[in-house]
């Protein structure tokens, strides 16, 4: 059953039934559902809040500005301060705009990123519901955002957001292949395909035993959450704002939240499957912990989070046809490669100890730099030093050539 | 990526209807007030028509009746990130009609200052060049740190920032204060360290060579033909530079080599302008070192009355070759003052480098060509 | 070279700035330093300097001065000298060149060093001859070497007497002794 | 520095190239005839001592009897330049021929002029208005253009 291992639960639950009377206690079980949806659903949109504000701070740092400091104590109250404008703001929707499609197109987006927060284990017995097939729902769910995407760009009548619709469309598909092949490895090494079991799974971070299903998962969900450098889908120097270009107001807002969403949830996915989840990584589970567990998680998010925002600072955008040869040369055959490799060692060693975990680990190392390395030069073009295309030609002045 | 370069063909069966977007006038990465139709055929263009002179002002037809120097506050607008170069480019044309000389040190300052306009205007383009590319602003604002420092010295020099009227016919209006020189030289010793930095941020890397190289290549004769100039012509590997093969001022006096790209694609357009820089910094240095004492500035009177006659003076503004034709009958206004500005010349081979391209490469390619909205509409 | 590494340049620049102080100016509460020769909009007139000649009104390029003037009985210098009347500057259209400060040969016209003069009205940016009689005299130094030349800074908040601005090297006269030089003559 | 080549010598080529093409020559240029204009532009172009591969810039100017269209040559492989005009009679349509089909570069050039000053070119593939609009009325940069 659900409760099981569910401490959280199990405590507003053990709270309701003590009240209700005997019989009704599928009403507790009800009343405990909507608390803790009610809970998370608005934990994720103070969430969303927060990172919108440390992501303008920490990029206005790396462009060498200070970001929003005016409301509030070091202006964190911005968030707020946008919210209400965005609620006092005009909604204006096209005279052409599909109305019906126009104004679902945010709750679609916003959906996925809402419901991939039933599934995460934010702490040691800390979770919503252990979902067994997880990590099928979460990959499942996030593929329900590219149709809210293309929703506000068909719907909007315009051509900027019906090109990044399209766009986008195209890239969130592709992108979904190699992000699923590469949790695969991570299946076989866990043996599960929940993620609050994949956490118990992990003696070592599978980033270690999986550093090429890791790099590849990591780019395919930047590219998921429509982060730098693929986000085609609302390149401003392009397209002005792709599929959101006639939103305003709370739509736009809306937008705005599943987007930020989106990012966190995919930034905890990661950090589940990948980095170990809520466990602290230098004291093994068992010792005295200092944090607890969902502060590990908490840091372990950001992270990930402060990594994704000094990518986006740094990289320019890549081009659709580019992004699109980039999943299906590149990221396919990298994840099919960690695929099998995976495979040979979960064949070959079902039950590794210590040191042979180890060596797995160098071995999936040193496949993965190979990997990376090979792939380069396969497909780098032959560099000699891109800069040497310019030369400088000394004239003298009076003379031509 | 090679591979990843191409632009494949749709197959035969999936017909699409091309469709006319308006991109402009107001768009993030048009420079302005410009508009291009652009008929696409999905993500491909086409088709594309500049439209512009939204921003036309009339500058020529205002020259014709202001006085010779108070068409110089005129210039500043051209092209608003070069205000000293069009200040330059008016005055040698001016000098050349009335036949007014020039004090040594007024060259020297004059050069100094259209050499710092020239960095500044190149910060301004890589910065937005990789905005273009879809580096959120970082490149941009890093640019815009430098080019503050600049601008001060501006401000040093003439107590405006961007529209400078600096120069006047006759040489600069007014000697540098005293501490602008302790101050040049700070940005001298600082200035080669955040090229080399911006340098690093972009020029090596991956995304911004596979997005830019191979694009758009702009070929040494057809450059020739379509009358490109500056930085353009030069990305195409014609070693064109007017501050050599027509050295004004005192240009011929100073050390300096001309960036030339191999390939005339939009990464060697970006390059050519970092190298330019460079370049300009030292010209800058050369002239700090070697300025000699004296007046800087013919006492000509404010109401010039040149003689009948014409005279063309022209610059290697940052966008280019930058040229003023004046018509003199001898009153105290030019008969006809005719402004040949790099950026509407430009913009002739625009289409020619577009078509075939996606509309993420458009706005890559125009940029590439720096053009600036003031100057193309005057 | 392998692939990646300009990118882990990129990256590490962008790292290096974020531990960088910010070059962000906090704007009304820390400005940052003008220079003396700063070309701003509250300019400074010496109404005693002045003869309402017009030159700054003939040699400015728009053509926003407007000086109305009638014929003194007394007189300050050589030449005639007017009563001001009217010594307007349609600051609405100004575009801070400084040509008219160029032009004056009095020194009577100096640039201020403000720029924070907006308005919600157009009419109220015209700055009237009232406001310039009153205002504090904080010259700029821009065109004015001999300001400049004493070293003068209107950033440091002392002000400029009438016969203090002269490009004249010896000491002016008062304006009595002035006035009086003239009844002598008379 | 870039050698300013002198009208007479100028004048005198291209009397041989193009007779009868040349109206007569002062200190800044040399005239030549309407209907010859394309003809010289050729020659010079083609010519291997002039090779006026670069236009430099088209412009106009109305001296109130005629228009004066003034073309800006010059050689980047020699570095000199020449100054050719052409007198376009009529306030009501002057015009003369267009040069695209030599330098692409007059392109935008001569849609300018077009527009400003009114002076339409023969040939040109888009004699379209430039700065101003379709439908602006007149060509402001006319010494009897009043604005509106």
């Amino acid at each position: 059953m659900i409760l099981a291992g569910n401490s959280l639960y199990r405590n507003i639950y053990g709270f309701f039934v003590g009240l209700l009377p005997d019989g009704l206690s599928w009403l507790g079980l009800v009343i405990t559902g909507l608390i803790l949806a009610f809970v998370f659903v608005n934990a994720l949109m103070i969430f969303v809040a927060g990172v919108v504000y440390l992501e303008r701070r920490v990029l206005g740092r790396f462009q060498s500005r200070l970001g929003p400091n005016r409301v509030g104590p070091f202006g964190a109250l911005q968030p707020i301060a946008d919210l209400l404008k965005m609620v006092f703001k005009e909604d204006v929707v096209p005279a052409a705009a599909d109305k019906l499609v126009f104004a679902a197109a945010p709750i679609v987006m916003v959906v996925p990123a809402l419901a991939m927060m039933a599934v995460i284990p934010y702490g040691k017995n800390t979770f919503v519901t252990d979902l067994n097939v997880g990590i099928l729902f979460a990959i499942a769910i996030t593929s329900v955002s590219s149709l809210g995407i293309f929703m506000a760009g068909w719907g909007s009548a315009n051509r900027f957001a019906t090109l990044g619709a399209m766009r986008g469309v195209a890239m969130l598909v592709s992108y979904e292949v190699p992000m699923l092949l590469s949790l695969v490895g991570v299946l076989l090494l866990g043996g599960t395909l929940s993620l609050v079991g994949v956490v118990d799974a992990q003696r070592i971070p599978f980033i270690l035993l999986q550093p090429l299903g890791f790099l590849v998962f990591l780019i395919a969900a930047t590219a998921e959450m429509n982060r730098a450098p693929f986000d085609i889908v609302e390149a401003d120097s392009e397209i002005v704002a792709g599929y959101h270009t006639e939103y305003s107001g709370v739509k736009w807002g809306v937008f705005q939240l599943a987007e930020y969403g989106a990012m966190i949830v995919s930034a905890a996915v990661l950090v589940t499957v990948f980095l170990s989840g809520w466990q602290n990584p230098f004291v093994p589970q068992g010792w005295p912990q200092v944090l607890p567990s969902q502060l590990w998680f908490l840091l372990k998010v950001g992270l990930v989070l402060f990594l994704l925002i000094w990518v986006r600072a740094t990289i320019p955008r890549l081009r659709i046809d580019q992004i699109m040869g980039f999943a299906w040369k590149i990221l396919f055959p990298l994840a099919l490669l960690n695929l099998v490799v995976t495979a040979v060692e979960v064949q070959l060693v079902p039950n590794p100890n210590t040191w042979q975990l180890w060596v797995l680990v160098a071995i999936n190392l040193a496949v993965a730099v190979g990997a990376v390395v090979g792939f380069g030069a396969a497909f780098g073009r032959r560099r000699t030093n891109p800069t040497a295309s310019v030369t400088l030609v000394s004239l003298q002045a009076e003379v031509v050539r | 990526m090679t591979n990843l370069q191409q632009h494949p063909e749709p197959p035969a069966e999936l017909e699409a209807e091309p469709v006319v977007v308006n991109l402009g006038p107001q768009h993030p990465s048009t420079h302005g007030v410009f508009r291009l139709r652009v008929i696409m055929d999905g993500e491909t263009i086409q088709d594309v028509e500049p439209i512009f002179g939204y921003l036309h002002r009339g500058t020529e037809k205002l020259a014709e009746e202001r006085s010779y120097t108070q068409v110089v506050t005129l210039t500043d607008r051209l092209d608003y990130t070069a205000a000293m170069s069009n200040n330059l480019a008016y005055v040698l044309a001016v000098e050349k009609l009335a036949g007014i000389e020039v004090p040594e040190r007024g060259m020297y300052l004059r050069v100094i200052a259209a050499e710092l306009q020239r960095i500044a205007a190149h910060l301004i383009f890589v910065g937005f060049s990789l905005d273009e590319l879809g580096a959120f602003h970082t490149p941009l604002l890093y640019g815009f740190r430098e080019r503050e420092r600049i601008l001060d010295l501006f401000e040093m020099l003439c107590g405006a920032r961007i529209t400078v009227s600096y120069m006047r016919p006759g040489g600069v209006h007014q000697d540098a204060p005293v501490d602008f020189w302790p101050a040049l030289d700070r940005f001298l010793a600082d200035m080669p360290h955040y090229l080399d930095e911006l340098q690093g941020l972009i020029a090596e890397n991956e995304i911004v060579v596979a997005r830019t190289k191979g694009l758009a290549v702009l070929l040494a004769a057809k450059a020739i033909n379509c009358s490109m100039s500056g930085p353009v012509l030069r990305a195409s590997g014609v070693a064109w530079d007017l501050r050599k093969q027509d050295p004004y001022d005192v240009y011929g006096r100073m050390q300096f080599d001309i960036p030339v790209g191999a390939n005339g694609d939009t990464y060697d357009r970006l390059l050519v302008r970092l190298y330019e820089a460079r370049q300009s910094l030292r010209i800058v240095a050369q002239a700090r070192k070697e300025i000699p004492g004296g007046p800087v500035r013919t006492q000509a009177p404010f109401f010039i009355r040149p003689p009948v006659g014409e005279a063309y003076g022209h610059v290697e503004a940052p966008k280019g070759e930058l040229g003023f034709y004046l018509v003199s009958q001898g009153g105290i206004s030019p008969y006809r003052c005719k402004i040949r500005s790099p950026s509407f010349i430009n913009l002739t081979a625009l289409k020619e480098m577009l078509v075939g391209y996606k509309v993420a490469d458009l706005v890559v390619i125009f940029g590439s060509i720096d053009v600036n909205m003031g100057e193309v509409d005057r | 070279m392998t692939y990646g590494a300009g990118i882990a340049k990129g990256l590490m620049v962008t790292m290096r700035n974020l531990f960088r102080k910010p070059t962000t100016v906090q704007y009304p509460e820390e400005r940052l330093p003008q220079h003396p020769r700063f070309r701003g909009e509250d300019f400074v007139w010496y109404e005693e300097r002045c003869t309402g000649c017009a030159s700054c009104a003939k040699y400015c390029p728009l053509g926003i001065i407007k000086i109305v003037t009638s014929p003194s009985g007394t007189q300050t210098q050589e030449g005639e000298k007017y009563r001001l009347e009217v010594f307007d500057i349609d600051i609405a259209r100004c575009m801070f060149c400084g040509l008219c400060v160029e032009a004056c040969p009095y020194d009577a016209l100096h640039m201020g060093s403000g720029f924070e003069r907006g308005r919600y009205a157009r009419n109220d940016l015209t700055i009237h001859i009232d406001e310039l009689k009153s205002a504090p005299k904080r010259p700029s130094t821009w065109f004015r070497p001999q300001l400049e030349a004493k070293g003068y800074d209107p950033f440091s908040g002392e002000t400029v007497p009438w016969q203090g601005v002269s490009r004249a090297s010896k000491n002016d006269p008062t304006k009595e002794e002035m006035d009086s030089r003239w009844v002598e003559r008379q | 520095m870039t050698r300013q080549l002198a009208p007479q010598e100028v004048a005198r080529f291209l009397s041989g190239a193009a007779p009868g093409s040349v109206a007569s020559w002062g200190s800044a240029g040399v005239v030549v005839h309407r209907e010859s204009l394309l003809p010289v532009c050729k020659a010079l172009k083609d010519s291997a001592d002039y090779a006026t591969d670069f236009l430099v810039a088209i412009t106009s100017v109305d001296y109130v009897e005629y228009f004066e269209v003034v073309y800006h040559l010059l050689s980047l492989r020699h570095n000199h330049a020449l100054v050719l005009k052409v007198r376009a009679n009529g306030r009501e349509s002057p015009s003369v021929p267009s040069v695209t089909s030599l330098w692409q570069g007059a392109d935008l050039q001569e849609r300018e002029v077009w527009d400003l000053m009114g002076v339409a070119f023969e040939g040109h593939p888009n004699m379209k208005r430039i700065l101003t609009w379709e439908g602006f009325p007149g060509h402001p940069l006319r010494k009897d253009h009043l604005g509106g």
